[in-house]
């Protein structure tokens, strides 16, 4: 009998040391909330300031999370900030949006069923975004949807969403070359996968590029590299560009340019261009943040986060200390923030029936305002629908 | 649907089959079986030893499995008559016949998980009965679990069904039960016919003689080094949980020198009493080593204590078969004793002494005569006497001060068998090894030790000389050795 | 048909992929590419993957499978590396911190999941899948919420939270790649990795000549022998759960300092399968592996990742070899779950 | 006690549904509608795991399989421009036979993985996602002619990433439409898609009280006892596996026809794993599950799904780390489901043997 009590009480040892472990993680994310109160004491000052703008209804947001790229989840938040915590509903999309297709719809028509929301932002609008708009305008046909950058087919996009906008990636197919071009680049090297591929303003883009370079004497160069959402992850894309950069530059010499149509591709091609020579004419999502402060390992204090001039300052001096000016340039303000922090404005005040956000030149001048710098914009289709393509112009560091 | 496993003495009534290797013959047919499904199309049927029911069933569906009545229903009509809708009344109504032909009245819907053990072999009776086609029946020791009016019962049935017509292979160990129902009797010793008493004329004592044998010749010389009366292990009330083998209550004092035997039919316990003290299976009662209460159900603790055992189950227990012949000889010391490893601060991080584990493997190799291409081979690669040598010598590289062996001699050949049971009685004679042999061949035990204890249904029924009378042995080992007192 | 014994040994399905890799190298000396540059490539790449590939071994060894599980200890690895960031420590010294860190937590880690594994015998490598998602999300929430306030960590906008890619550059980046560095030929050789792989590798197959390891693989082979010779097989299932957690953790380390980056958030999630492939394309088996299967098939599924791409890239354009690989892979570890007990 | 246990992770789930309803204010209209929506469209694909289940082959990831079967289909009658009930109809034929083949395929490589049927089942299905790419990147437009261009890449060939299906959108689920508003908010019933699942219930019912049900229920319970009773083991499991893989891609059909778009390349990659989640949740094991589980399952793991991210954020604040927090209760749940079956299996084994005493 004794026997099976000892069994008993080891039993239970069992359970109860993971119930500790499971308490101390729970009290470390404690302590981590505790930090991020005094750590973050501007964001949350800046969160519980009244908001800039007081509306009559509510905007619902979707973004990504900060690991699929920050500039677009902080844009949600300036827009939390602009109209007010009560006024703006923000959600995000799971990491693996590409399978978890459900959650996407799933948060998107959440947004809608609260009758007070007028206007809803898809800030990157990745797959599942058409079919959540669709159910959306099932039940309400009065919402405004904006949706930025959409990864879905494009023609189907301009059919679905009052308003779309990204940047002119057609126009960028010249634009880029035209800016490596300035650089001195005597080839071009174009990385990416079947799976982006797959997506006709990429694919076409590419077309363009590959035409621009050869009226303008450069040598196109396409790459495939492993697909960041296969099972290898993103680490085994990242590992391929951080060996194949150096592989083409000593392939086709130090004048060489660095495109890729991947976000997870911009750290390491970065980093390797900066320690190996070459050039990166532009990121795939041209922004001051992306990619350049974890490539460069800029420090960025509390005080001068979100401060663009800063980091701009920054990224110029240390790209100045590896003797690399003028190898890198890109967009002086994060295209993706622009663009959801324009399309929230916008809706919002059509909404109030103060603008019409229908009309191409409202739509400039608003960009504008926000970009702060002249913006080139065009139709993707001059006929029908309401979609934006947009180009801004260059900084180099 | 084999009769018994090597050793194990069984009996055979009343059979219309003749069995030879994989042919068998069936009213002039000669057959052979790829399958269950076809051995039951024969019209064959097997009451099993371990019972062949599911649990989580009722009992009419386990009487009716795979042969469930059906009704026809539009989606078997046309997708066959697989998709046909079970006739759960006529389920019932043909269960409740067969289970009423067995005399079991239980309820025919309820679940067989959780019915007494007595009631689940009435319900495989009752599920051969329900065959319509069923011409042999097979009972594999079909009493060896049920109680004295059970098995009364069991008799009663097997009557009735061959007075129907019914033929009826009875496999038992019982003796009284077989003079009680049998027509025809073959008693089988080491898968050999040897003897065809009539169960009219003959009497439980000689077909106990014809079970056991007479003791073959053996070459090795029995020592009388007289072994002390001074005991060695005690044992008292030994129970013990091993799946086949149940101890129920062995009591049994081991003497120091001397060389117990331990005999008795599969399934009563003989192989459970080593098992049990070694800790490989739970067990309860209190055990005294060396005149210090022993621990059971630690294994290790034995092992340091300075026991030893060499299982029955060779390729399970016995050895690592993937491993290399050095390693399975010196693994037990070195787990136990720390032996051939190199010294370290950290005994579990000590690292292994290849040299003096290899030249301690080839000391046993010369010492045991174990036929080898040398101490890397792997074991898997050895005969099964070598193989045998290999667990002895592993025992041995333990120097116990008691050594269990079960089974020495099962499945190798006769000349390694001598070799085996020669180094046991060695081991003995010149390093003082108390031994405790479990063996089924009675021959073997009565040939080296010097008692034998006979277990019948988990309890010690007779501790006997090794020249005690054929008969003695025999009744012993089926439960009537106040018979031939 | 029947081949010679030694090429048996060597196994088809490696015969199969060594013949692949010595055509694509065929290719890519006919097509005038930097031979010694894919070579040193493929040879960066095991020592930068071996590790986690080794630690794999254990629990092969243990009895538990394939430890699918593996981004637990990979988690301990990381909270080891970002600790020893944030308090800014550099060099060699760096990556040790990061280590000793990841091991100390490795080690209750381990033990846990190891509880965890002897609770769910048989479902062992369901478990670990699972358990490993999880942990990886909440690690997640982790990262976000974590007090970690170096400058060069946090987001760049947000100002908290840890980025999802932190930059080793001028901390420890590739300090054991470049330690004992030498050049054989034009390729160039990471020796220091090389060596701790070597070295880790070495104290692995020692410690399965030790005490400990030896009951750990007498248990695995078979339960009821253990037993018998005082061995219990749940603790040495726990131990090697532990060595493969606390393996993981230093490879995971390892890795980063080769790749000049610490990834976190999701990262994590998907490196078992990868590894779990260079095993079973090395011939370990789910029963059964050896240092060997670890070495042999870190260098073949390594090279064929480092140079299929490139060498298919310069042959057709638009290519399919990524698809190609992800068959193959896939093909590998389905042959090896299909072939086990028939062996 | 052990009643307790054994609905441990239901309640569990429960719990933390309730609380997530609460704690984010979540309206009942909304929450009817998703869980009608949601349950319309991913029953069958939970339903199709009950077979194999119950014929004690363990959890199916093998019906990612099938899902892509069906939407070979789809992407077939979306190229022919088949619109309607007439698309869908013939999707579904199409898709039949190929679940089949890919079923028998499956099974096959199950019987020579005995025991590991599920981590065989999860591997499988990324194997055949590589064959998969391989047909609709490369031979589909090169190889296979395809000419679509609003389906087909600029390039020539392998189809875009989006496939529309808006012209089979609702093909079922509107057959019949039923609408009625409560607060205020219109609520649509997919009635003919609950039909269909009620028909799918009643089926897998009326499945296992045949011939072959019966034989499957034995065989979950020991197949070597069934194997003795002369019931053909091997071959029933490569049906069961069959039956699994078929019913899984009309579960996707249903699916996509709700949905109405198709993500070429992913659609079907989560769906063993979500069907499963949803199965474990209920407190269904890998080797007992009934229809009623399914079912509950369903509306259990899918409310998480709709309550939890927003419930996350009402609790952390931040969208993000209710999003990381659903993820992590999601997977969490099913390693506890695992655990306290094995662990429930093992004193039921414990307890078995002291009977037989």
């Amino acid at each position: 009998m004794s026997r099976t009590d000892t069994k008993i009480s080891r039993g239970l040892f069992g359970p109860l040391t993971v119930l500790a472990g499971a308490a101390a993680l729970f009290a470390m994310s404690l302590v981590g909330c505790a930090g991020k109160t005094d750590g973050t004491a501007n964001a949350q000052a800046s969160a519980q300031k009244p908001p800039e703008v007081q509306i009559p209804f509510k905007i619902g947001i979707m973004t990504g999370t900060v690991s699929q790229g920050e500039d677009e989840f902080r844009a949600g938040q300036m827009v939390v900030a602009k109209y007010g915590q009560d006024h703006v509903k923000m959600v995000t999309y799971p990491d693996n949006f590409m399978q978890e297709q459900e959650t996407v719809i799933a948060q998107l028509v959440g947004l809608s069923s609260d009758p007070d929301v007028k206007v809803i932002v898809v800030g990157q609008a990745i797959p599942g975004s058409v079919a959540a708009v669709r159910k959306i305008r099932e039940k309400r046909p009065d919402i405004l949807i904006g949706m930025v950058e959409p990864h879905e087919d494009p023609a189907i996009v301009n059919q679905t969403a009052d308003i779309s906008i990204q940047p002119d990636q057609l126009a960028r197919g010249r634009t880029i070359i035209n800016v490596a071009k300035g650089m001195g680049v005597t080839d071009f090297i174009h990385y990416s996968f079947p799976r982006h591929m797959s997506q006709e303003l990429l694919a076409r883009r590419r077309d363009i590029m590959k035409q621009a370079c050869a009226e303008n004497g450069i040598k196109f160069h396409f790459v495939t590299a492993p697909d960041p959402m296969g099972e290898g992850g993103l680490p085994a894309t990242q590992q391929f560009v951080m060996e194949d950069v150096p592989r083409e530059l000593k392939q086709y010499g130090p004048k060489t340019a660095f495109f890729s149509t991947n976000c997870g591709m911009m750290d390491p091609m970065i980093r390797t261009v900066l320690n190996n020579g070459g050039y990166v004419p532009e990121q795939c999502c041209p922004s001051p943040t992306h990619g350049y402060p974890t490539a460069l390992g800029i420090a960025i204090p509390p005080d001068k986060a979100g401060d663009f001039a800063y980091i701009n300052a920054e990224n110029k001096k240390v790209i100045a200390e590896h003797h690399m000016t003028g190898h890198f340039a890109t967009w002086p303000v994060p295209e993706v923030m622009l663009s959801i922090r324009t399309v929230t404005d916008l809706l919002v005040d059509s909404a109030m029936k103060k603008a019409d956000y229908k009309d191409e030149a409202t739509v400039k001048s608003s960009m504008e305002a926000h970009a702060g710098v002249p913006i080139k914009l065009s139709k993707y289709d001059e006929k029908k629908g309401n979609s934006y393509l947009f180009l801004v112009s260059n900084i180099y560091y | 649907m084999t009769s018994s496993a090597a050793g194990a003495p069984a009996l055979e009534l009343k059979g219309i089959v003749k069995e030879y290797e994989q042919n068998r013959v069936l009213k002039g047919v000669s057959l052979s079986f790829q399958s269950p499904a076809e051995a039951m199309e024969a019209g064959i049927g097997m009451v099993h030893q371990e019972f062949m029911l599911l649990p989580g069933f009722r009992v009419a569906e386990n009487i009716k499995l795979n042969r469930e009545p059906t009704l026809p229903n539009p989606a078997s009509r046309v997708l066959g008559k697989k998709l046909e809708s079970l006739d759960v009344a006529r389920m019932r109504a043909d269960a409740r016949r067969a289970l009423d032909a067995v005399g079991l009245g239980i309820d025919e819907w309820i679940r067989v998980a959780g019915l007494p053990v007595g009631h689940m072999q009435f319900i495989e009776i009752a599920r051969e009965v329900d065959k319509e086609r069923l011409k042999l029946l097979i009972f594999d020791e079909p009493t060896a679990v049920l109680t004295e009016s059970d098995a009364e019962k069991l008799l009663d049935i097997m009557r009735g069904l061959a007075s129907k017509g019914h033929a009826i292979l009875f496999i038992t160990h019982r003796l009284d039960e077989v003079l009680a129902v049998a027509n025809r009797i073959t008693v089988l010793r080491d898968g050999e016919v040897v003897g065809t008493p009539d169960p009219k004329t003959t009497t439980v004592a000689r077909i106990a003689e014809l079970m056991v044998g007479r003791p073959a010749a053996i070459a090795a010389q029995r020592r009388f080094f007289a072994p002390t009366t001074e005991p060695a292990l005690g044992i008292e009330h030994l129970r013990e949980d091993m799946p086949g083998e149940r101890v129920e209550d062995i009591s049994l004092a081991v003497r120091r020198g001397e060389i117990l035997g331990i005999g008795g039919l599969a399934g009563h316990g003989k192989l459970g009493i080593a098992n049990g003290i070694m800790g490989l299976y739970p067990a309860w009662g209190r055990v005294v080593f060396g005149e210090k209460l022993f621990p059971l159900n630690e294994p290790r603790e034995a092992l340091e204590r300075g026991l030893a055992f060499v299982s029955e189950d060779r390729r399970g227990v016995g050895l690592l078969p993937e491993e290399s012949v050095e390693l399975n000889i010196a693994l037990s010391a070195l787990e136990a004793q720390g032996r051939f490893l190199h010294p370290s601060p950290i005994p579990a991080l000590q690292v292994l002494n290849h040299g003096a584990m290899h030249r301690h493997a080839l000391e046993m190799i010369r010492a045991l005569d174990i036929r080898t291409t040398g101490p890397s081979q792997q074991v898997r690669r050895l005969s099964g006497g070598n193989q045998q040598k290999v667990c002895v010598a592993r025992a041995m590289t333990l120097r116990p001060k008691l050594l269990f062996v079960s089974e020495p001699t099962r499945g190798i050949d006769v000349g390694a068998k001598e070799r085996v049971l020669e180094i046991l009685t060695a081991l003995n004679r010149e390093q003082e090894v108390t031994l405790v042999v479990t063996s089924s061949e009675l021959a073997e035990l009565r040939a080296i030790c010097d008692r034998v204890a006979i277990v019948y249904r988990g309890k010690v029924e007779a501790i006997l000389p090794p020249d005690a009378p054929d008969a003695a042995f025999g009744l012993a080992m089926a439960g009537e050795s106040a018979r031939a007192a | 048909m029947r081949l010679p014994g030694t090429l048996r040994e060597f196994g088809i399905p490696r015969l199969l992929i060594a013949v692949f890799l010595a055509v694509l190298f065929g290719v890519a000396v006919a097509t005038h590419m930097d031979l010694r540059g894919l070579i040193s490539d493929s040879i960066v790449r095991v020592g930068r993957n071996g590790i986690l590939v080794l630690a794999l071994l254990p629990a092969i060894q243990g009895g538990l499978g394939l430890n699918f599980g593996l981004p637990l200890g990979i988690i301990c690895g990381l909270v080891g590396a970002v600790i020893s960031l944030n308090a800014g420590v550099h060099g060699i010294w760096g990556v040790a911190m990061a280590a000793g860190i990841g091991v100390a937590l490795a080690v209750p880690v381990g033990m846990g999941y190891g509880w965890l594994l002897n609770r769910t015998r048989g479902q062992e490598m369901m478990v670990g899948t699972y358990l490993g998602f999880a942990m990886v999300s909440m690690m997640s929430v982790f990262w976000l919420l974590a007090p970690f306030k170096n400058p060069t960590l946090v987001w760049a906008i947000g100002g908290r939270g840890l980025r999802t890619t932190l930059s080793l550059g001028g901390i420890y980046d590739k300090v054991l790649d470049r330690w004992l560095e030498f050049t054989v030929a034009g390729v160039r050789i990471p020796g220091g990795t090389l060596v701790v792989f070597g070295g880790l590798s070495f104290l692995t197959w020692l410690f399965f000549r030790t005490r400990m390891g030896i009951s750990i693989a007498a248990a695995r082979s078979s339960t009821r022998f253990a037993r018998a010779a005082g061995i219990s097989d749940e603790r040495t299932r726990l131990q090697a759960t532990v060595l493969s957690t606390v393996l993981g953790a230093i490879g995971i380390v390892i890795f980063s300092q080769s790749y000049g980056f610490v990834q976190l958030y999701t990262a994590p999630l998907l490196m078992a399968f990868p590894a779990i492939a260079c095993i079973l394309i090395g011939g370990a088996t789910v029963t059964r592996a050896t240092i060997g299967h670890v070495i042999v098939g870190t260098l073949l599924f390594q090279s064929i990742l480092t140079v299929a791409l490139p060498v298919t890239s310069q042959v057709i354009q638009g290519d399919i070899s990524e698809t190609a690989r992800l068959i193959i892979q896939n093909g590998m570890i389905l042959y090896a779950l299909t072939r086990v007990g028939r062996a | 006690m052990a009643r307790v246990l054994r609905h441990l992770v239901p309640l569990l789930f429960l719990a933390l549904c309730v609380f997530g309803i609460v704690v984010a204010k979540i309206t009942a209209p909304f929450l009817l509608s998703e869980m009608l929506v949601r349950i319309g469209r991913n029953s069958v694909l939970v339903l199709s795991l009950l077979v194999p289940i119950l014929a004690g082959l363990g959890l199916n990831f093998g019906i990612v399989i099938g899902a892509m079967a069906g939407q070979i289909g789809a992407i077939l009658i979306v190229k022919w421009g088949i619109p309607g009930i007439g698309g869908f109809g013939l999707a579904w034929l199409i898709a039949t036979p190929i679940a089949i083949l890919l079923g028998i395929a499956t099974g096959s490589l199950f019987n020579r993985a005995k025991g590991r049927e599920m981590v065989t089942g999860l591997i499988a299905g990324f194997f055949a996602n590589g064959l998969y790419q391989l047909l609709f990147l490369f031979a589909v437009g090169s190889i296979i002619p395809f000419h679509n261009p609003a389906m087909v890449l600029p390039q020539g060939y392998g189809l875009r990433n989006t496939v529309d299906l808006s012209t089979i959108q609702y093909a079922i689920d509107d057959l019949i439409k039923l609408r009625f508003h409560l607060q205020g908010v219109e609520i649509r019933v997919p009635v003919v898609s609950y039909a269909l699942i009620a028909a799918f219930c009643f089926l897998t019912l009326f499945f296992f009280r045949t011939r072959l049900g019966q034989q499957f229920r034995a065989m979950g319970q020991d197949p070597h006892v069934a194997a003795i009773a002369g019931i053909p083991v091997e071959r029933n499991r490569i049906v069961a596996t069959v039956l699994s893989t078929v019913t899984a891609a009309w579960g996707q059909l249903l699916f996509l026809q709700n949905i109405g778009t198709l993500n070429t390349y992913s659609s079907h990659e989560q769906v063993g794993m979500f069907a499963i989640a949803a199965l474990l949740v209920s407190g269904a094991t890998v080797s007992q599950a009934t229809v009623g589980q399914a079912l509950l399952g369903t509306v259990l793991f899918h409310t998480l799904f709709v309550v939890s991210p927003l419930a996350g954020k009402a609790l952390a604040g931040d969208a993000q780390i209710g999003e990381y927090f659903r993820v992590f209760v999601a997977y969490a749940l099913i390693t506890v489901a695992l655990v306290l079956h094995a662990w429930q299996s093992a004193r039921a084994a414990r307890e078995a043997r002291r009977e037989t005493r």
